[in-house]
């Protein structure tokens, strides 16, 4: 290997002032800041930076830049590093991917296995059998697999996300694309420009000194009007409405951040991407593009080989071997345009040694660089649903047919919409910017008028303006795909014209199956370079046109994107109670539910049972969904809601309420006071506060937006504490005021206002989930620690404690009460859980109403109550044993074999009745009270159990709430 | 306990006349290397589309094509023709994350994927086409114990029906997959999982070729680029005589017509379009799905990992890619152009499960169209329209049941009786107010 | 991300709102038969054309309004009015 | 209330961050009253308040009046009966219900950019503009409120989830610009 830097030259954008030592495969090597990991490999005479993918030849520099597919190298633990374009940073580590066993090795067994057997798809066709091999034969293969090395304990970073609402976004920052930037921002519009590259200036930075001049100054122009210019930053992607998706990547490979868009008006200014030529050892390291040789000449001083022949259709490929020349190069300048092709790149140990014309020549030379032509990048204008047109005279696909205005608001100009001198280009981009300026005014107009809390737009609007710009023209270019030899089409999947023609020939002859079948345009870039050739090939090996076949379908994002960068910091909402400070010092245990945390419990739940059932304990319900209903048709609204009747609760009171969907299924369930005529407090479960208050309103904005009632959530506004227990009345009575708590005053199921430990507006309602004397206290929740310290401090001689969740669910079993989506699912209808009696049939309407008269009455050909399953307390025949909940519970059927009839929702072990407790659904002939159940086990084992009378597995006549 | 067993009573494949297939050349090793660089025969060859067929298949996805293969390989119906209106397996059958399991909620369901699973295991052997099925293992992660409760439910219904699931905890979760994060640091911890052996990935056009090549080899036509524009019915009671009670005669395509006693609609993502052409609506809503996959990277993910509350699910193919999907997005529509808001969703949760991978990737993202059923059931078998036969309706799981569903639905139009592994299934269970629990699996967990 | 016109706050972000479905009548729960009842609960009209949808402004306005859609290109059309009395705009 | 109650905020501990630019301050306990638009004349209330869905105001006495909903107000200070609802407005007493901060300086802009997904330009979201607005993905009710001629922005969400917010809105203060 030899250095092949050149002395100092001007356009240069290295800083030879800063060297930078990194290590290439463990090698101390050196290069400049403003190198390229490629570059500053090349300058050390670096030939070969990666070995293929599946015949593991050896490969060079192709492009020079992101798209560059054989220069895909690991950086510390970062996979996949685009080489060609991460800039160098001091003490980088990087290494070779896909060397296997190393980058040196010579796997010239494989490569002549690949020419005979490894044709794209062979694996479809062997390791059939014998069938227990497969596994084996999966592994030898998954060691095949390219790419880099991803440490899944690398430590995360911070990463960010922003929005971003422009009248007019570029993508491209070429002369085109600045052009347009800047005279949208002159017309008064917000510009943000995307380029791909470390700086703005597209091809002109690697080219003349005349056009680096004018490259400089177009983006001079642009800064200077405003233009927001990201670099190093690709637009990957556009759906709809505009909406875009822009990665800003860090330079030196630190956290990319994603920005959202919103942009009124899409210019698109991508430029074109150069092609590569199909011919026998076209992936030979010295092949290589005429951008990928002006890349390294101009921009990194490096002087890509010493022997070169410049084989060029178009003027990029004659100034690719003006500037070899002046770099001192011996270049052999062969016209495509005269008919003259390259058939093959010959050499030895991944080196170029000659190059053969079709006209038998052989030219000695370690350089080869073709100019075949142009693929347009028309991703974003395909998700904008613009379709590619070929146009054979040009051999390149356009985003539309030559001259057809542009109708909505994404617009293309530069290189994907057409040539032109350098002064078109920009003229066009000029138009296409004004254009997208106007446009984007009369959008803007149109937003401020239809958004609600906008600045009133001034004037009249704006027209939306027609698109009078002169289109580009089109220069005639020679159609150059594949020569008569076959070489690779795809380098990232090492897929061969050979095997397009072959998988054609089987009958993957549609671009769609042909890809699917040889997996070409499917690795890093994605098609960018392969996508026209593997068209082209196939319209060769069918007999049929590019046109006719067409291209396959772009999808986002344009660039890779990092997960980090999509992800960017988490925001997932986490909701706790006022009270979580004062949990967290008591040592709560927390438990997530949904979106809250709880205290699950204190330390010990069985004894916080004990304590309740003693003492007096008190628990933090807040999550509690909590609604706040008023007005004169408040109780219709109840009534609709709820299977169960409500004209006649009285003021004052509380009633329990099942909710069913329209299809009988049980949704919600909960306890709603009547705090006034007209003004109710309904509770739901804390799982279903959102959704039961978006069902309400659903009910009352779309079916009865008569009538005069206004729901608004309140689950916040209160904290939310149980105070239960058999002493709980006497601690109360130690804190409440104005309101009488004899229990002939205020008895089981009934609701007080009044003041707790001198808070005023407190809701208290005497009920239990625990099945004890229990109250529950809603408090405004900004005062909600004083009154838990209050209750903690006033009961201390009663022995009160805080308990958390489990010990609630314990004692909520131990009375039989069901919990929606525990003890029911999505199929449970009403009757089900034991609701039979609280379905009222004779109300005029309630959601669910008919469903739930056929299962209670049936219905012809239906099976009416008795099919559907019941729900059942079950106690295991050993106490000590308590059955994981969703065990099954089996029978012998007819047939004799074992069937599932039912399963264990809940179980816990009970420390009040010192035995295990069950809710289970069984299906109804296995339901009656005494059956013999059997369940089992998550070990497989049979455990008997019993079917009970009632839900409740402790008093059951409930007189320990009411005392 | 869905399921009444009313209804048809169970039919078998009772007559099944398996026809040997031959193909143009068998795939091996040994003729891999004895044809070297010659080219291979046609996989499938399509002539003109004929005026009449015994059968036309609607869709030439997995299902259609396994539907086709089924007629002629076990019932010898081979006059069989397969219209799709692109190319085979241009639909879900292409777009989806090739995810083989049956760990499934409902006895019916664990029974039919089963099923499915055991047809998947010996397809490669069957079409002579290595499918390259890899039993990877999966696991379904909680994160909540309302989500464990559930995965105990499926582990315990799963052994009941003789398939192997199992729960189990964080440690063997992390022996299993070292890259997950089992500590109580994230927002949504992992609890423990439903571990599935039995569980893996497939090569997914592999199966569309190989049902392809075989339903070809036996006289299957398969026509690409016919697009099914009406279907006729006589003797409905809706207009032109379609609908309830009237009975197919054949279909109307853009290459001709073709007259047929049977119709199968096996489209996804189009099938209340095609029902409605024979007067038949559907309980469906189309919705994309959609999925992604990253640049390779070697070997590290050892098996499928999928958390149902962080709505995502990853496996890394055999090429190093890791292949991602998510849940249905929530906005019906048949625009496939994807969003955004999923890439950003999905590489969070993904970060989530396993914060080490924040320097991947992402390479490419598409969707596919999932037609979704209130119950999250598929829809077989016939319909109200005679000879017009359905097997839609898959949701985001219809790859995993295409062998057992077109083997069933195979029996079924040859057999004339709706066989038992599908008569959960059949259409009519909405009317009669019986759907199917799979729901259960997706809506308890609070 | 598609803008959804909504009637109050204008064009929004699709994932501020939620499309609750197909606007359908309810029969009336009274009179209905199983078969109406489960087609109006299960059936879809589903068309890959303009539908009629109600959707429900979650993050903006609160409120549900009904709008067409197509469900093809996720084009509105027919949006309802907005505050001002104009038609919503977009972008 | 009671002497020895505190009103306890949603935030713990410091109630006051800031960065380069902007500082956020957590004014949980100022009273918040949700007033609704009268059942029987359509409109009333909302002549007696004075603005409209999207808009706000301050009162006399210094009440900011949001029209947050069509047909809802939300008033935000201590009412000093300069504004009382009109007769015959629904009201409900949200003052410990919401979580409400303030997000002021030349860069508050800059950090609820980062965070919120509308339009907050100065044409699209004007002092005295009031929307709903996911902010960190946090349902979010956003009033504009400049103080002094500065960007301020007043941001209440569900108070349970105001501990969240609050430390979005400072995370987000520390992005890069």
């Amino acid at each position: 290997m030899s250095p092949t830097r050149l002395p100092a030259r001007p356009g240069e954008v290295i800083d030879r002032d800063r060297p930078l030592d990194f290590t290439w495969n463990g090698r101390q090597v050196s290069g400049f800041a403003g190198d390229t990991i490629v570059s500053a490999l090349a300058a050390g005479g670096c030939r070969v930076f990666s070995r293929s993918m599946k015949y593991h030849r050896p490969r060079g520099i192709l492009t020079a830049d992101f798209w560059d597919p054989n220069t895909l190298v690991q950086v510390g633990d970062e996979p996949n590093v685009r080489g060609g374009h991460r800039l160098l940073e001091a003490g980088m580590q990087v290494t070779a991917q896909n060397a296997w066993p190393s980058l040196r090795f010579d796997a010239k067994a494989l490569t002549a296995l690949g020419g005979r057997a490894l044709s794209a798809g062979f694996y479809y066709k062997t390791f059939m059998r014998p069938r227990r091999l497969w596994p084996l034969y999966e592994k030898v293969l998954a060691r095949f697999a390219p790419g880099g090395v991803i440490d899944p304990d690398s430590a995360p970073r911070r990463h960010e996300k922003r929005y971003a609402h422009p009248d007019v976004v570029v993508a491209g920052g070429g002369p085109a694309g600045l052009a347009a930037a800047t005279a949208a921002a002159r017309a008064g519009a917000r510009v943000l420009l995307v380029e791909h590259e470390h700086a703005p200036g597209g091809h002109l930075r690697w080219g003349t000194k005349r056009e680096r001049a004018l490259g400089a100054a177009v983006a001079d122009a642009a800064r200077t009007v405003g233009v927001e210019i990201l670099t190093d930053a690709t637009l990957v992607g556009r759906w709809e409405d505009n909406w875009l998706a822009i990665v800003e990547r860090d330079g030196a490979g630190g956290p990319e951040r994603l920005v959202k868009a919103r942009a009124k008006v899409l210019v698109a200014a991508p430029g074109l991407i150069e092609r590569p030529y199909v011919f026998a050892g076209n992936d030979r390291p010295g092949v290589m593009l005429s951008q990928g040789a002006r890349r390294l000449l101009n921009l990194w001083s490096v002087r890509p080989g010493d022997r070169a022949v410049v084989w060029s259709a178009n003027t990029a490929g004659d100034a690719a071997a003006a500037d070899l020349e002046v770099a001192g190069v011996a270049v052999e300048h062969v016209d495509a345009r005269a008919g003259h092709t390259v058939v093959a790149a010959e050499g030895r140990r991944g080196r170029l040694e000659r190059v053969v014309l079709s006209d038998g020549t052989r030219l000695e030379a370690d350089l080869l660089v073709t100019a075949a032509g142009w693929t347009a990048p028309t991703s974003l204008l395909n998700m904008a649903g613009v379709r590619p047109v070929y146009d054979a005279a040009a051999a390149r696909f356009f985003p539309a047919p030559p001259g057809a205005p542009e109708a909505g608001t994404v617009l293309s100009t530069g290189g994907v919409s057409g040539d032109g001198s350098l002064d078109e280009l920009v003229g066009h981009g000029e138009a296409t910017g004004r254009l997208a300026a106007a446009r984007a005014a009369t959008l803007a107009h149109r937003l401020q008028g239809a958004t609600a809390w906008a600045a009133p737009a001034s004037g009249a609007e704006p027209p939306f303006p027609t698109d009078e710009r002169t289109p580009l023209g089109r220069d005639p270019h020679p159609e150059l795909y594949r020569s008569s030899t076959d070489g690779i089409v795809d380098l990232s999947e090492d897929v061969s014209s050979r095997d397009l023609r072959h998988g054609a020939a089987e009958g993957f002859d549609s671009v769609e199956l042909v890809k699917r079948w040889t997996t070409a345009t499917m690795g890093s870039a994605q098609g960018k370079l392969e996508t026209v050739n593997t068209v082209a090939v196939l319209a060769e090996a069918t007999a049929s046109t590019v046109a006719e076949v067409g291209t396959t379908t772009w999808r986002p994002p344009y660039a890779p994107v990092t997960l980090g960068a999509l992800a960017g910091r988490m925001f997932e909402p986490v909701r706790v109670s006022v009270l979580h400070d004062l949990h967290v010092a008591a040592g709560m245990t927390p438990i997530g539910a949904g979106q809250w945390i709880r205290p699950e419990h204190y330390g010990d739940p069985q004894a916080e049972v004990r304590n309740v059932r003693a003492n007096v304990g008190i628990i933090d319900v807040s999550p509690l969904g909590k609604l706040d209903i008023r007005g004169p048709d408040a109780t219709e609204l109840l009534s609709l809601l709820y299977v169960n009747k409500w004209r006649r609760l009285a003021v004052g009171s509380v009633r329990y309420g099942v909710m069913c969907a329209e299809d009988g299924v049980i949704l919600d369930d909960g306890v709603t006071g009547r705090l006034g005529e007209d003004h109710y407090l309904m509770s739901t479960t804390s799982s279903g506060a959102g959704t039961m208050e978006v069902w309400i309103q659903n009910w009352l904005q779309t079916e009865h937006p008569d009538w005069r009632v206004r729901v608004t959530p309140v689950t916040d506004a209160f904290t939310s504490v149980n105070v239960a227990g058999p002493r709980s009345r006497t601690l109360l009575e130690r804190l409440v005021d104005g309101v009488d708590l004899d229990p002939e005053a205020f008895k089981y199921m009934q609701v007080r206002l009044g003041a707790v430990a001198g808070v005023a507006g407190c809701v208290m309602w005497r009920i239990g989930f625990t099945g004890e004397l229990s109250y529950e206290l809603h408090v405004p929740a900004g005062y909600g620690p004083h009154v838990w310290q209050a209750l903690l401090d006033a009961g201390a001689d009663l022995g009160v404690a805080p308990f958390g969740l489990e010990a609630q669910r314990i004692m909520r079993l131990e009375k039989g009460h069901f919990i929606v989506g525990q003890d029911t699912d999505a199929l449970t209808k009403a009757p089900t859980a034991g609701l039979k009696s609280l379905i009222k049939l004779d109300k005029e309407d309630f959601t669910g109403l008919p469903e739930l008269r056929w299962a209670l009455e049936g219905e012809p050909g239906a099976g009416g109550p008795e099919a559907l399953p019941r729900l059942v307390a079950v106690q295991p025949t050993d106490p000590s044993y308590v059955p994981p909940e969703a065990c099954q519970i089996v029978a012998t059927g007819p047939d004799g074999k074992e069937q599932i009839v039912g399963r264990i929702t809940s179980s816990r072990f009970s420390p009040t009745l010192e035995r295990s407790i069950c809710l289970a659904q069984v299906e109804a002939t296995h339901a009656s009270p005494e059956t013999a159940l059997t369940v089992v086990g998550t070990d497989g084992r049979r455990h008997r159990a019993v079917a009970m009378p009632h839900h409740a597995h402790f008093d059951p006549a409930g007189e320990r709430l009411r005392g | 306990m869905a399921g009444d067993g009313s209804g048809a009573s169970p039919a078998q494949p009772i007559r099944s006349r398996r026809v040997r297939t031959r193909y143009p050349a068998r795939y091996s090793a040994a003729s891999l290397l004895w044809r070297g660089k010659r080219p291979w025969p046609r996989i499938w060859d399509s002539g003109d589309l004929g005026s009449s067929y015994d059968a036309v298949v609607i869709g030439g996805g997995v299902h259609g094509l396994a539907t086709a293969y089924y007629l002629a390989s076990n019932w010898g119906i081979t006059n069989v023709a397969v219209v799709d209106k692109g190319y085979l397996g241009g639909g879900g059958s292409g777009r989806n994350t090739a995810i083989v399991r049956s760990n499934y909620l409902t006895p019916d369901g664990v029974a039919f994927y089963d099923r499915s699973v055991q047809l998947y295991e010996r397809l490669a052997v069957d079409l002579n086409l290595n499918v390259m099925f890899a039993r990877r293992g999966h696991l379904t992660l909680a994160h909540s114990d309302g989500a464990l409760r559930t995965m105990r439910w499926r582990a315990e219904v799963n052994k009941h029906q003789g398939v192997d699931s199992d729960v189990i905890g964080p440690a063997e979760i992390k022996r299993l997959v070292p890259a997950l994060d089992t500590s109580d640091a994230p927002r949504y911890p992992i609890l423990g999982a439903l571990h599935h052996p039995p569980g893996g990935i497939i090569r997914h056009d592999a199966v569309v070729w190989g049902y392809a090549r075989a339903a070809a080899a036996l006289g299957v036509e398969m026509h690409q680029n016919t697009e099914v524009l009406d279907i006729d019915v006589a003797g409905g009671g809706g207009p032109e005589g379609k609908g309830p009670g009237g009975r197919v005669t054949g279909v109307r395509t853009n290459r001709g017509d073709i007259s047929a006693p049977v119709v199968v609609n096996c489209t996804a993502g189009w099938a209340s379009l095609v029902a409605a052409m024979a007067g038949v609506r559907l309980p469906i809503s189309t919705h994309p799905l959609q999925a992604a996959v990253t640049e390779p990277v070697k070997m590290f993910l050892p098996a499928v990992v999928v958390s149902g509350s962080l709505h995502v699910y990853v496996s890394q193919t055999d090429r190093g890619e890791l292949v991602f999907g998510a849940a249905v997005d929530p906005l019906a529509t048949y625009d496939t152009g994807g969003s955004l808001a999923f890439a950003e969703e999905l590489a969070g949760h993904v970060l989530q499960l396993m914060p080490g991978l924040e320097r991947m990737r992402l390479l490419r993202q598409w969707s596919g169209l999932c037609d979704m059923t209130p119950d999250y059931s598929p829809i077989i078998g016939p319909t109200p329209v005679a000879g017009f036969h359905c097997d839609v309706g898959w949701g985001t799981y219809g790859f995993k049941a295409a062998p057992v569903a077109g083997e069933q639905l195979a029996a079924c139009i040859a057999g004339g009786q709706v066989p038992e592994l599908i008569e959960p299934f059949t259409l009519s269970r909405f009317a009669e107010g019986r759907l199917v629990g799979e729901k259960g699996a997706a809506a308890v967990g609070h | 991300m598609l803008l959804v016109p909504c009637p109050n706050c204008g064009p929004r972000n699709s994932a501020d709102l939620t499309l609750v479905g197909e606007s359908e009548p309810r029969p009336d729960p009274a009179a209905t038969t199983p078969v109406e009842w489960r087609s109006y609960l299960y059936e879809e009209d589903n068309p890959a054309g303009w539908t009629r949808e109600t959707w429900y402004c979650r993050l903006g306005c609160g409120r549900f309004f009904v709008t067409e859609r197509h469900r093809a290109e996720n084009r509105f059309r027919n949006p309802p009015l907005g505050p001002s009395g104009e038609p919503p705009g977009r972008t | 209330m009671p002497e020895q109650a505190e009103f306890t905020g949603p935030v713990a501990g410091t109630r006051e961050v800031s960065g380069t630019g902007w500082s956020l301050r957590d004014q949980s306990p100022i009273p918040k009253l949700l007033v609704y638009e009268d059942f029987e004349s359509d409109g009333l209330v909302r002549g007696h308040l004075g603005v409209a869905f999207g808009a706000s105001t301050t009162a006399p006495d210094g009440v900011l009046v949001c029209g947050v909903r069509p047909g809802e107000w939300l008033l935000l200070g201590e009412r000093s009966g300069s504004v009382p609802p009109a007769s015959g407005a629904v009201t409900v007493d949200l003052t410990h219900g919401l979580a409400m901060f303030r997000l002021t300086g030349p860069a508050a802009r800059h950090v609820l950019a980062a965070v919120c997904s509308i339009d907050i330009a100065e044409a699209m979201l004007p002092n005295g503009a009031v929307c709903g607005a996911s902010v960190a993905r946090l349902a979010c009710t956003l009033a504009r409120d400049d103080v002094a001629g500065e960007h301020s922005y007043l941001i209440l969400s569900q108070r349970s989830a105001g501990r969240y917010l609050f430390e979005a809105l400072g995370d987000a203060g520390g992005s890069r610009t």
